[in-house]
């Protein structure tokens, strides 16, 4: 509960809880039209995510390399149903916790570690590291760092969309911190106004930062829809299942009218804001709450209840992966840092070197 | 050869693009139903319709977004703005996105994208209405600045900037529209980058661009009756900047003179100055001196502005310092 | 009515009917509180308004001062309503369209009128020019030229009070067109969440320089306060005692409860955006409709109706603010502009000059 | 005296100065209940309580402008940007409001409010967030400009902005939060403007400021071994510049080395160099040479990061070129 001093300004105080979760679906994967193997790819998929932060946060402790590290660990089931979802050609883009869009959307573990170790190998070749992972060639569009400022840009992957009359939509996730930026209305008045064919994605995982979301917000987040007549929903994001359905029913009906669509997705972070942050300003017992329903777990008893997989057929998958993220730690390793002239290549397009002489 | 004004340049520049490349389009505050606040887009919406010619909303950083989303995603947008004042609330889309983002990703990502409109001061327009803003553009790495103070300039080097394929700052000044000039009708581009000598002299070397060249043309003018001949050179475009150009000219002249319609601190003035005292010491008969607004915002006043703008007056004071004929 | 090319962005084509006014109050002026010299007053302010702007234009099409000029002619009731029932302290901030909001807040007819013609009697010293009336003296904050950016600054002016506990509220108004800008959201987010007595009014006019409502701005926008549960409104702004009506029970809601509100004041400029400005988007059949209900002619009508004064009565005010604004323009001619160093002062305060050499 | 870090100092300055004023108030991402992103203002919602320490969203636009409303209407507001390549969204409530009300009023208006946070590159964290801004707010009128590089200074400089009455870019940095300084135990105000020699030296002038201070001071003694003595100038206030201490000491040394963490177009160097030229042109032995960043965005791996941040061997080979000795 928070105390309200009323002389002062942001409430202050404790808040014990962040965030409520709508009721998970109620269908099986089999009414969502998911095959057995589309389950068990998903599976493998979600805790691919999860291995590769998990040693990824490992690797950092260990001084491996430097700057930030932001882990989506408790958000999986978001990118991975997406991705399901989604056209290979649909358009993605993301904040800084964008690693597990980036594995989701062909980005291998090797290329994932890679950068952020900062090496040739990496998938934005070392230059970009944790924030900024890109898969142009899959319609990946990264790993922003700036908060908000992308949302705009998402909306103008689908203004190129619908100017070129190519069928696809894009898709924007960002933080509930986000929200509150500027140009969150500005890219929703313009898509609305627009029709653009976009769906804008608050994971809204409680907290921006240290900053519980009813201190950073006012009312609740999906409203802001309200102001441009724009529709919405809330979704269930612990949920891979409630995830599949919503955005279903959410891509096609964007796809199909050319309309914007905003989704407030509640959801949870396990871990501090970046690896420096402590993450004192939460209860264990929220933590807990939302580690009880953790979307990996569920997904796990779900196959073994329906006997989509045996425990020792998960177990191998689990350890498969595990290897796989291993083995990518090796290849970042032993990968070569850029060479020396990459610090001058990619400012601009051709071959001429544009930089103003700096002795 | 066809005289068209400084504006029609501008439009051609952008009717011939659109015309070859289905994928440029322009947005804007007022581009299309109005014709353009200042009419330089007029008759385009007519020609290429609602989707390329886009109203938009006083939305300076939703547009200047979307236009760097649909840059990345197979579009050429220009995006302009009704000034580069106004660019300033949606400025972080252009130093931190447009500019950065294709270095981010390792060069996946292209960026083909024109922000184009008036720059620096028009007028008794006042204090947020009138700042000139190529050397806060050109500090951050990114970025290609063109500042073009004739129209055959300005169309050659527009058409270069929609061809370019990166993100470009094109600056005009509503002030210049009107001005008339030689624009043959067959088809050229400028390259991005090269300065042009726009009167040759021996005596002292004046470096102006934009509204400033024509102001220099004055004082040389004023000068030339003294017997003093100024070599003026226009760089055309800020950055990247022909550097080269400009101590060629130093060699010869051992004298030199910047003007600049920026604010003094870290203006173009400053970084040229100091290129030049780098590069061509050893040339130098005297210091090189700078006319610039004063570091003060616009005054509304009349006579306080035009006490606040650069003018002829003082470009002659300051060649007088230099060749010492004070 | 607009039509709709589906592959286009901005719908384009002919808008009839920019703004659609609601009903008008019922009540007469002794209802809300007023005197008949009250009335009075409010007519001679709301003329002296008229008047001014008429014959700055014509000033300006002599060429005797440069620069921008907006009219706000047709709006007047709202500056008059707003100074009206406000307290002297309360705190009034608005964009560029401002000679209304300074007139009656204490700047006379001749330091506007100086201020126009850029004359050190100016009430902005000459330095502001038509964009940048103020009058801090009297809670007068300006006259703000970059469209939105006042907002949160109208938030801030509200803040200190809060900080300050000193009982007063602010008022900030902006055009139609400024509901697009970031700086909106911001502050409505804001101050919902900080209990800011802020009140917010959109004068929607229908246009944004040539650009009608509909075309710029999805939704209507009174709908932008459901974003923040924020309260909100629709008022006649053709309309005096509408608008003093909604005020006083807004600004009491304000000042008690210290909260925001957003009014969205239904209003018509019948001029051009600015003098260079021909008014080509609208469709004289719009532009008379709101003529026939201009608020001066109506008031005029009701007080001849309920004898507050005679026609005769009426003329001599009408004729003494005809002089009031024919001498503020004898005053500005002999005014002297300001004095060279007056370049440099008031940049920063102190006495210090702290300007860089620009040799 | 006692020793403090340059976090601490800047602490010490913002209570002693919010215990003496009741009208000074905090406000930022995370400065309350978080006790700063970098927990600078540790302990101070505690003291201070809710109503002075305010945390508030990622609105950098909206509660910038919040400030700038609160410091015309009564109070002091000091606003703190995580790090001012977060201001971007916001700039233009510092650029056209903060920096012109007063001026556009007449000098009406009042606006005493600081801008702070860290500022420039702080290790690998990738192009959008490393940029150096100092030459950016220089350039527009009506903001003073302060990058101190030691605690003492920190602590003195950021008491005087609190009282200056003005808007004030206040710059820090967080990889110099940790530095320890000696900082006395009274109360002492350090003058706005002023630069310090903190190295005094005949052979050649050093002009460094913030992080650049600390690696001039390296290079400096590199170059003592050689038998170079440099006189190290820290501006302490970028703007105003305090150009006449730099003036001073060339005229002893005759050569000079900028060293500045800004991008090199128009950045702090560009400015100093061109006024040196101008105003010493007679002293110099050699042309004046700049270190600083390279004209490309901060790149991510440690290796290119490392090969982009200046560092002493540059400032030493610059020395070596100024001197003739290479
Ligand atoms: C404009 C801007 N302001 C501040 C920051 C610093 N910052 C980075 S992430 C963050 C919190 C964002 O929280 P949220 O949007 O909820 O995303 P989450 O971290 O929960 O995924 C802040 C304040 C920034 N990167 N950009
Ligand atoms: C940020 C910004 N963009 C563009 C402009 C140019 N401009 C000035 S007024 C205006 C139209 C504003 O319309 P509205 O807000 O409806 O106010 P009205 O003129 O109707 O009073 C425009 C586009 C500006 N001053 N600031
Ligand atoms: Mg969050
Ligand atoms: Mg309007």
């Amino acid at each position: 509960m928070t105390k309200k001093a009323e002389k002062s300004f942001t409430p202050t105080g404790f808040v014990y809880k962040s965030t409520t979760l709508p009721e998970a679906t109620k269908k099986d994967h089999k009414k969502l039209g998911l095959t057995n193997d589309d389950v068990i790819a998903l599976f493998r998929e979600m805790f691919l995510q999860r291995r590769f932060e998990e040693r990824a946060a490992q690797m950092y402790q260990k001084g491996k390399f430097g700057g930030f590290l932001h882990l989506y660990i408790g958000q999986e089931a978001i990118s991975s149903a997406t991705n399901f979802v989604l056209q290979d050609d649909d358009d993605i883009i993301t904040a800084y916790r964008d690693h597990g869009f980036g594995l989701v959307r062909g980005i291998s573990a090797k290329a994932g570690m890679a950068e952020l170790f900062g090496k040739a190998t990496g998938c934005s070749n070392g230059k970009g590291g944790s924030m900024h992972f890109f898969n142009a060639d899959r319609h990946f569009w990264g790993g922003h760092g700036i908060v908000g400022a992308h949302i705009p840009v998402g909306a103008g992957l689908a203004f190129a969309n619908k100017y070129l009359d190519n069928g696809r939509i894009s898709i924007s996730f960002f933080g509930d911190g986000a929200v509150d930026q500027g140009a969150l209305h500005e890219a929703f008045n313009l898509a609305q106004l627009w029709k653009l064919p976009a769906i804008f994605v608050v994971e809204n995982n409680g907290y921006s930062m240290g900053t519980a979301v009813e201190r950073h917000t006012a009312a609740e987040i999906y409203k802001r829809a309200l102001a441009y007549d724009m529709k919405y929903e809330i979704v269930n994001g612990m949920d891979l299942f409630s995830m599949i359905e919503k955005l279903q029913e959410v891509a096609k009906d964007v796809r199909d009218n050319s309309i914007p669509y905003f989704l407030e997705i509640r959801t949870y972070r396990y871990k501090g804001h970046s690896m420096s942050d402590p993450g004192n300003y939460r209860t264990k017992e929220e933590l807990d709450e939302f580690k009880a329903i953790d979307p990996i777990e569920r997904l796990k008893t779900y196959m073994l209840d329906k006997k989509v997989l045996k425990q020792d057929e998960i177990d191998s998958i689990m350890d498969e992966v595990n290897k796989e993220v291993l083995d990518a730690i090796d290849f970042a390793e032993e990968s070569d840092f850029p060479a020396e002239e990459e610090l001058y290549k990619h400012i601009f397009s051709g071959d001429e070197l544009v930089i103003h002489d700096h002795k | 050869m066809p005289q068209l004004q400084f504006g029609e340049a501008i439009r051609e520049a952008m009717q011939e693009e659109m015309r070859r490349d289905e994928r440029v389009f322009l947005m804007g505050e007022e581009v299309a139903e109005y014709d353009g606040a200042y009419k330089v887009s007029q008759g385009m919406l007519e020609e290429f319709g609602p989707r390329r010619i886009i109203d938009t909303p006083i939305s300076e950083l939703g547009f200047s977004g979307i236009g760097v989303g649909a840059a990345m995603n197979g579009l050429v947008p220009i995006v302009e703005f009704m000034t580069f004042n106004f660019s300033l609330v949606g400025v972080d889309q252009i130093l931190n996105n447009a500019a950065k983002i294709r270095y981010m990703s390792g060069g996946q990502v292209n960026m083909p994208i024109i922000f184009r409109g008036p720059n620096a001061a028009a007028g008794q327009l006042g204090a947020t209405h009138s700042v000139a803003f190529e050397s806060f553009f050109s500090y951050f790495p990114g970025l290609k600045v063109i500042y073009a103070s004739e129209p055959f300039d300005a169309k050659g080097l527009l058409k270069s900037a929609i061809r370019d394929g990166n993100p470009i700052i094109f600056m005009e000044s509503e002030q210049m529209y009107g001005l008339k000039g030689e624009v043959p009708e067959e088809e050229y581009l400028i390259p991005i980058g090269k300065g042009k000598i726009k009167r040759e002299g021996d005596d002292v070397t004046l470096v102006a661009h934009g509204k400033m060249l024509h102001v220099a043309k004055q004082a040389a003018e004023q000068l030339a009756k003294d017997g003093i001949e100024c070599e003026i050179i226009d760089p055309r475009t800020i950055k990247p900047f022909d550097i080269e150009l400009v101590i060629e000219s130093i060699k010869k002249t051992n004298r030199c003179v910047l003007v600049d319609e920026s604010h003094p601190f870290g203006g173009v003035a400053s970084e040229v100055g100091f290129l030049i005292q780098r590069d061509a010491f050893d040339y130098l008969d005297a210091p090189v001196q700078r006319v610039t607004l004063p570091d003060v915002p616009a005054p509304f006043a009349r006579n306080l502005y035009d006490l606040w703008f650069p003018d002829a007056k003082q470009i002659v004071e300051a060649v007088k310092t230099v060749t010492y004929t004070n």
